[in-house]
């Protein structure tokens, strides 16, 4: 167990997979030399030499193309597209060809890509740098979807996602870059579990990456108005926990859903979809999302659009109020 | 008939190639125009020689990524004709088990990382696979065929920006054909023309009668040799016309008949075996042979896709890696 | 009233619209001298002329770009961007400048851009070509996004969404693209309307885009079996048309969503969400979708893959079962 | 001081404007580090002349895309600091309502048609304003402003394929600081350089001084000239050295103080001022008055801004045209 800030436990993470696999590189904007815009890769060019950390020009769909190919001739790259954002340029590489070719081969190629990308969610970035765009990912069949809210999670689920043999895109969260936390060497959390990280009875709370530090607060704060919140970290958009989801949810029968995307057709819909699917709820949905509106700059505007504590506690006590 | 003279090999080799490619998409043709294979299908008749070429100058280890119209490619580099038929049927003894179909067939095994149904995506991916190989130490080299019309694609400069600021043992084939679609190429390419675009990369640019398999072959083993020897990328750019429509059933109103007939006499399959004849490389009766033989192979392939049939959805969902349904 | 083909009730409206307004320009793939690459244009270049009706590059990116600037400018361009498919290399600029523009500047930019694109499911087109991607453009702010299923709607929504002062993005139907159907020349339907194809009081089936002839059928089958389906066609995934869902779910209590697109996030996920978030549930939902997988090139795969009447049907029943 | 030289008169213009970018510029700065503005800032101090050289060459309806570092060219097309300080702030009398913030400032009156936080973006849509100017039969200008990193996006390949293939009026003018973030121009740029590949679209390119604000309105000004008489689009590429960080908080460790030192004796204010006293265009008091009017005009611009404040949810919900959440 060692103390790390989630941008240090990324860099950790990286350097472990390097050491013990040689195919594993490193490609991106200024991950090389720089280190990282935000300093995740650190050190690494000069611990693994410029083959394998390369700095590229601004090309995102060239460079997750060049993932693709490189994949498909034995590397497990890692690119890294400084946020999510900019994936809109990628977005063929990555939705139409690393995500299809397992299938569209009949199952012979494989893909071992990770995309590392960051969410600016929560820290005045502004419309074009404030997105979390995962549910277009999640909707892309052959793709899986980690979402890191810990330093814990952000090594481990980055170290499966490179172990992993299908394309993985990793969001990062920019809100949760200097959080510190444990994390335990060598930890390799299952593919596609969630984390329950309160247990409770009255409520599930649902929450995606950068989202979870405002989930725990509001847990506290229901608490002390006495709703007993059950708090579940989703960590995968997919593979979807479903099971860790409805078995909490047989329990409470009340589904509260909160995350930094923009609601309309977000994950959150997918989780109320698959609940009033089953027939578990006792109680409406409520999901405390973002409006259907661009990120604001204004940093009093952006607070209010990605909902604080209160507004999520408040949430879970009106689900416990209407059943 | 062999051994006697390297060069005459080569073009029997070629000359078998091009012959392989132009029976099966004729065949191809014959079928869809029947009905019996479904979606789109693009051919490469007109074009053969500059698949033929290319990969002649390649090794069994060296990979490929082809294009919405890569029958030739997939052949060329050494593709299996009764996977490639039962592909393009939907079947499951197709290359990709009827899932990808004729933009998608790819063999690994023979370095033919797939053709592609988006236009341009393959360049990158070539210089991704070329990253590997330099990465890894191998002395391999990877090859992108790609269309004049995708040399307008951002995947082009960003692709072609990469592989040149890198010096990756990959070579750019541009099959320039004239069209895109049913767009000439002047309406979409400003400038020179393709070739003229290597130079903003400080990359080096050659060009070649598409329809001279010996030529696109020499081109192509001199940008392999310096893949090979660390010198980088070469943009090869191959003029060859297309004889039918861009898709199989296109009934090419923007064509003259004039122009229709012309490209047909510009017949790299008959360029290649007077050529033949006239160098002594072979004679009548092994042309005659060789027909026969490809002839056959053809039927076999046909024979072996109707053999087939359809994945089961349950199966299919086992390739996806999906049990449940949302 | 006149009868027209799909593709020929979109030839209509393009004709109409640079008739009436000479700010209206056609930017495409083979739109041009091509009339189309399956004929939606043919004739306009004739009579519109060559600077109104432009063959492009191969260059989404920079032809959508090219229309967002010429609407800032002034002109109310229509881009075609052949298939939906390739909408992945043009996100940028439709979900990060388009969409955000109005927003981004305090309301003072406006940016009249409609971009066609054609749904290839279906007819045979593979994993690249027969993707059905409305749901990532519904998740975008600033978008509005319209699914025509019949010829009148071929017709009306591309007149409302050229007329509209923001960014709309018209998913076509291939599969649709040679039904026959009654035209109304002149009628602007309301943006954001859908449109109740069939009263009935057990089960609300709402149906997206190329989806609506199986639903139609599925209906009769549902009928034949006992079971009275109203069916939407919901015509707009944005603006989206709640108030007519929900006032039919009131009455049936029962909801059951077909679409071609993904399931897993899909726009169904929405519909779904939103009946749990208002309690006007009797019955489990039910999604007759795709599954997560792409788009089988092998027509028998395909066909099961895209759900027919039959299954639909059947889910109708089912919600009836069950509550 | 005015009219007796229309040389002497342009000077002056371009050093008061050079100014004015420089101490708005620095305030920002110094408000930054005071943790007064939000989110990210990028300064272009010591890139001003290019920003003030070719708006010059602009007529006022003309338009132009800007960047994320574009303060300096919404000042040069005449924007008003106060609006755009109260943007920096996040506040409602800001350019975007504090909706946007320093990457999003755009002035529709004045033809700045925004700033950009995706790098690239702005070319295709200059193209497209050009479009619409030849469509509309109009003699208008677009320029686009981007980065040496900014040409290897494919953004940049299809925009100017097809501002050439249209003889769009349209001038592209790259900022060539030497770096992409905090990377310098070779690892990034393989070829000859940005320049070079104008070339590839049959494009006419010029290089120029991007400290010298007269030679970049020169070279400008005859490119939007070719743009009026319709000969279509010129790629011209100012160098010159940023002395900020890439962003405000950016330590700089890929720049050596050598290196930081010496961008500072290229200061364009300086040069301009220097040879506005040699040419004898001004003389010490009028450089003294306009220091001075300068400064006041930043101070107002910050106590607009301070005398704003942000929009409420309810009026950002209008804006966005949402009133009801999902
Ligand atoms: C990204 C993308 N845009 C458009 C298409 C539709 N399309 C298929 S082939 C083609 C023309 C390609 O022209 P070229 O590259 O010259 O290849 P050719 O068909 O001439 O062999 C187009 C536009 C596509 N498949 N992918
Ligand atoms: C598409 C995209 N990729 C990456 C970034 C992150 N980024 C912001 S500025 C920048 C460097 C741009 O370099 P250049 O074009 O030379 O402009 P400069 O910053 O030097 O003025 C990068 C990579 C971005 N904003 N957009
Ligand atoms: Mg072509
Ligand atoms: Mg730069």
């Amino acid at each position: 167990m060692t103390e790390l800030r989630y941008w240090q436990a990324i860099n950790q993470a990286l350097a472990e997979e390097m050491e013990h696999d040689p195919l594993v590189v490193l490609v991106g904007e200024d991950v090389g030399a720089p280190g990282g815009a935000f300093g995740a890769t650190r050190g690494l060019r000069e611990r693994f030499g410029p083959e394998r950390v390369r700095d590229t020009p601004i090309s995102e769909l060239g460079i997750v193309g060049l993932g693709v190919g490189a994949a498909l001739a034995g590397l497990r790259p890692v690119i890294e597209v400084m946020f999510n954002d900019f994936l809109t340029l990628a977005l063929d590489q990555l939705a139409n060809q690393a995500a299809k070719l397992r299938f569209m081969t009949g199952g012979r190629a494989q893909v071992p890509l990770v995309v590392r990308t960051l969410v600016g969610a929560g820290k005045g970035t502004g419309p074009q740098h404030g997105q979390s765009l995962e549910a277009w990912l999640g909707h892309v069949p052959g793709l899986s979807v980690a979402m890191p809210a810990t330093p814990a999670d952000a090594y481990g689920l980055l170290r499966v996602a490179i172990r992993h043999d299908d394309p993985v895109v990793v969001f990062e969260s920019l809100r949760q870059w200097n959080v510190r936390g444990e994390v335990t060497p060598g930890e390799l959390p299952g593919l596609g579990r969630a984390a329950v990280r309160r247990r409770g009875g009255d409520v599930t709370l649902v929450s995606l990456g950068g989202a979870l530090s405002r989930a725990m607060r509001a847990c506290e704060l229901a608490a002390a108005a006495g709703v007993d919140v059950e708090l579940i970290d989703l960590r995968w958009l997919w593979p979807l926990d479903w099971a860790c989801v409805e078995s909490s949810l047989r329990k409470t029968g009340r589904l509260v859903v909160v995350h930094d995307a923009v609601g309309f057709l977000g994950p959150g819909a997918e989780l109320a979809a698959r609940a009033a699917e089953r027939g578990v709820l006792t109680a409406p949905v409520v999901r405390v999302v973002p409006p259907r509106t661009p990120v604001p700059f204004s940093p009093t505007l952006e607070a209010a659009y990605f909902i604080g504590a209160e507004r999520i506690a408040a949430a879970c006590q009106e689900a416990v109020r209407n059943g | 008939m062999s051994g006697r003279d390297p060069r005459g090999d080569l073009a029997r080799n070629l000359y078998v190639v091009q012959l392989r490619i132009r029976r099966f998409e004729e065949t191809v043709a014959r079928l869809f125009a029947q009905g019996r294979l479904p979606g789109f299908v693009h051919l490469s008749i007109g074009q053969e020689a500059v698949a033929a070429g290319a990969c002649a100058a390649l090794r069994e280890d060296d990979v490929i990524t082809s294009t919405h119209r890569g029958h030739g490619h997939c052949i060329a580099k050494g593709g299996d004709l009764g996977r490639m038929m039962a592909e393009l049927f939907g079947y499951r003894d197709g290359y990709c088990a009827g899932l990808g179909g004729s933009m998608h067939i790819a063999d690994l095994e023979r370095g033919v990382l797939g053709a592609n149904g988006i236009v341009g995506a393959g360049i990158p991916i070539a210089a991704g696979a070329a990253y590997a190989f330099q990465v890894r130490g191998l002395d391999r080299v990877a090859l992108a065929f790609f269309g004049d019309g995708a040399a307008n694609e951002g995947a082009f400069h960003e692709g072609l920006n990469l592989a040149a600021l890198w010096r990756l043992p990959v070579v750019y084939v541009c099959e320039d054909n004239g069209y895109a679609e049913l767009t000439a190429t002047a309406v979409h390419t400003a400038g020179p023309g393709v070739a003229a675009r290597a130079a903003a990369y400080g990359m080096p640019a050659a060009e070649v009668d598409g329809t001279d398999a010996l030529a696109v072959h020499d081109v192509v083993a001199r940008a392999v040799e310096r893949c090979r020897s660390g010198e980088g990328p070469t943009l090869v750019v191959a003029r060859a016309p297309r004889w039918h429509g861009h898709f199989e059933g296109d009934p090419q109103r923007y064509r003259s008949r004039a122009e229709l007939e012309q490209v047909r006499r510009e017949d790299p399959v008959a360029l290649l075996s007077r050529r033949l004849l006239a160098e002594r490389w072979a004679d009548p009766t092994w042309l005659e042979a060789m027909a026969i033989e490809i002839e056959a192979e053809v039927t076999a392939a046909v024979a072996f896709a109707e053999g087939s049939a359809p994945l089961d959805p349950e199966a299919m969902l086992r390739v996806a890696g999906v049990e449940e349904r949302p």
